[in-house]
């Protein structure tokens, strides 16, 4: 059912694991299905220096993961903010209509750990209803 | 690892149906001797799978599966008994074949009870019995649940149907081939089964008609199966299904002993994994099936890394459907949405070895392992190093 | 001679299922391997069978054989329509499977129209519009009747439905494999159709179902078929159904030439017996149906003293049947009582020879003759020689 990149990513995932000194952490969870995401990151510069993902989830959610960590990766802030789940389905090559929902997990995990970075540092949260938001595919 | 899904065709048995397929019987044959051959062996099956579960063979109606069978049961006596009463009583924990039947049937009028079951996965006759009004007309519950093994107090609840004048239904596809049945001592009025299920063809099954048992037909047509199933009779799957059951029958009690080994060595070896808790009933509950959920992973992850390791499995997470509603028979035993999301079905077959099985054991083993280190779920003592970082 | 009835499958397709039975591909194969084999052989089939009547792959439903397919047809759009009516139109010339379902829904509160024929079981297109009401909910009329052999004006009737906004059914189990279909063509919004009409497999069939088109399932259960046919699929029949018709659409051109040649060959040489009539349509009917009455004699009869001879055949009369009504399919063509009894059924296959037609010619001839000299509603013209004693 999942594609090659698909899998290759789910059996190997990047940058799984933790940042215990994270700069930024962001949790969210999939009501629908019960699914849990979670996203540190290390800024530096207004560049995203590291990142790691832990995920409870399908293998969808999973690849979703790694890919959008790779993604985000060396991007400043404000880019890894504009990273739709659009995109990261692009870049896996496609999942399957009723997995899509769970690239979601990864671009809402990445705004939660962004916006706990610009809290931390003392600077107001961004809206989750940019206009960027119009590339969303459920 | 996926025996309880469905079971290749045995070759014995398909090679046996290709003649009825062709007509070619070898032997010259006159049209006389053709249309006989089939005649009598569609007769030969007929007492193969009335043996199989103690009945006689004018009571047993071949379908086209384990489907057919749990739509024609309920959907027949329905409308058949509809100027008796409206109430159908069922359980939590049925297939889809029953509950959506059920669904269905409460949309055309009909009331339906789902009783509860134990955490084990168990009607209980007494509230069987608690259920029952003046409206009820049918009682069905399932012989053994396909997902987690747990074997229904049958007969007990048959009792209790026949005591009130209430139909019987039991929903036998996961039993039939796999543990005893007697129709006659379990009070069973009507009873589902499945040809692929125990190694004959797929698109075959049958449903037993116990005497004086009125019901609808399902498929309206021809005079096929004494006017009670329309459709030109499928012989070639009638003769592999017969076959294969009497097969399965002979080998049963051998098998059994066997599986039961097999499946006590895999569930121990599970169950040495932190956190890794039984379902279904320990003790009552199908030779071949073991179903485990591991705290703290996700099931399609599981199933698609066993798939990579050439394992099939099952899971009853609702990451692994395209419903996303998690498995309605864990939910029904009282487990939470999160850890229904960590279950996972094996089913062995007959010719699952120890090495599979331990080779399965070290695979489920290192997968969790891997799963856990990548969940956020996972409490520290339970990870296989300190996080990076 | 009675291929209408049923037909062999065909070796190579019977070869071609023994591995989706087995799951022996011959080469090694992965978990992965195997059960996207599997997938994408259903996916074949599903092609082969929508390009053999016009359709979109998607379109196609497998079901267990043309009486599911009528059945779902019927009673699927009957309750998923019955907030918008309850009136279904018919044929009185329908195969059972259409014409019970009918009296079984009209048991469940629907009311039905069975239109009448003219002499040669013709429906005609102006009758069903002017049978259509506000309640009319459906059309059923088939595609080519199995006793006589016509084939219905099916476009123009379709086109009418679809004027009205009523949907359009068409039972084309002796049609297709056997004369050019095109769903959008013909304004068909359901079609029915069966394997083993075309040397497929018993037990196998379909059901297409245009866009737009709601109907509730038949099979209530798993999500196979997107959902609207529950039940473990039956791969190796559908494998074997799919590739029988894409080799009989393959050779319909070249197979109808044949064919047709040789039952009007027949049809000439049983019209030369005196006193024996056409049954159907003379030309618009099926290239492989022969059906003729003989005066003063019993089908039966006829029947048992072919068979001996090693011909298989099928009359209307009441005597061959358990049910003991004579063909309502030749009563609604106005064949009086009497008459219906002597009627004969002759359908070709592939195989049949130029040589078999004369043999069945020259029989036939012989039998009509014995039976003539021993029936007292024989004209004395008519006996071969003077009554004795
Ligand atoms: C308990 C039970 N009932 C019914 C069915 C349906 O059987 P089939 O898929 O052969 O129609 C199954 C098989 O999945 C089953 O396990
Ligand atoms: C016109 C017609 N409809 C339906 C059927 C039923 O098909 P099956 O026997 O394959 O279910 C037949 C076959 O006898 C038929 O000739
Ligand atoms: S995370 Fe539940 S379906 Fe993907
Ligand atoms: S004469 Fe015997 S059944 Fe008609």
């Amino acid at each position: 059912m999942y594609n090659e990149t698909v899998m290759d990513h789910f059996e190997h995932p990047r940058n799984q694991g933790a940042i215990e000194d994270a700069d930024g952490e962001g949790e969210v969870g999939n009501a629908q299905c019960g699914d849990i995401m979670k996203i540190y990151l290390k800024v530096e510069d207004d560049t995203i220096a590291d990142v790691r993902f832990q995920t409870f989830g399908c293998g969808a959610a999973i690849a979703s993961s790694s890919m959008a960590t790779e993604l985000i990766r060396g991007k400043t802030v404000e880019e890894a903010w504009d990273l739709t789940n659009k995109a990261v389905v692009e870049a896996l090559a496609g999942l399957p209509p009723q997995k899509v929902h769970c690239s979601l997990l990864a671009e809402e995990a990445i705004h939660a750990a962004i916006n706990d970075y610009r809290v931390k540092q003392g600077l107001e949260p961004w809206e989750e209803t940019g206009g960027h938001r119009e590339g969303h595919e459920h | 690892m996926d025996h309880a899904a469905t079971t290749a065709t045995r070759p014995e048995v398909a090679a046996a149906m290709v003649p009825y397929m062709t007509g070619h019987f070898g032997n010259p044959s006159s049209l006389y001797d053709l249309a006989r051959v089939s005649r009598e062996a569609v007769a030969a099956a007929r007492e193969q799978v009335a043996a199989a579960i103690g009945a006689e063979p004018k009571q047993i109606y071949f379908t086209s599966g384990g489907t057919e069978s749990d739509n024609w049961a309920l959907k027949g006596v329905a409308f058949a008994r509809k100027a008796k009463g409206n109430h159908i009583i069922t359980s939590a924990v049925e297939h889809h074949a029953i509950s959506h039947t059920c669904v269905w049937l409460e949309k055309q009028g009909f009331s339906v009870t789902y009783l509860p079951v134990d955490r084990y996965g168990m009607v209980d006759p007494a509230a069987v019995e608690a259920a029952i009004t003046p409206e009820t007309i049918l009682v069905s519950v399932m012989m053994a649940n396909n997902e987690i093994g747990t074997i229904m107090p049958v007969a007990e609840i048959g009792a209790v149907a026949r005591k009130h004048g209430v139909l019987f239904h039991t929903d036998a596809v996961q039993a039939v081939g796999h543990i005893p049945i007697d129709v006659r001592a379990q009070n069973i009025d009507l009873l589902s089964l499945s040809g692929h299920k125990f190694r004959g063809p797929k698109g075959t099954g049958a449903l037993y008609i116990g005497p004086g048992v009125r019901l609808d037909p399902l498929m309206h047509g021809g005079a096929q199966e004494r006017g009670r199933r329309a459709g030109t009779e499928n012989v070639p799957g009638i003769v592999g299904m017969g076959m294969a059951l009497e097969l399965a029958t002979a080998e049963m009690e051998e098998n059994t002993r066997r599986i039961t080994a097999l499946r006590d060595r895999l569930t121990a070896g599970l169950l040495s994994i932190p956190e890794t808790y039984l379902n279904g009933h320990p003790e009552r509950r199908l030779p071949n099936n073991v179903n485990v959920v591991f705290a703290y992973i996700e099931g399609e992850s599981i199933l698609l890394m066993l798939n990579r390791r050439g394992i099939a499995a099952s899971t009853g997470s609702a990451c692994s459907t395209t419903s996303l509603e998690p498995s309605h028979v864990l939910m029904a035993c009282g487990l939470p949405h999160e850890v229904v999301h960590g279950s996972l079905r094996l089913t062995l077959g007959e010719q699952t070895t120890e090495a599979d099985v331990d080779y399965v054991i070290s695979a489920v083993m290192e997968i969790v392992q891997r799963l856990r280190d990548m969940s956020p779920l996972t409490p520290a003592e339970l990870r296989s190093r300190p996080e990076s970082g």
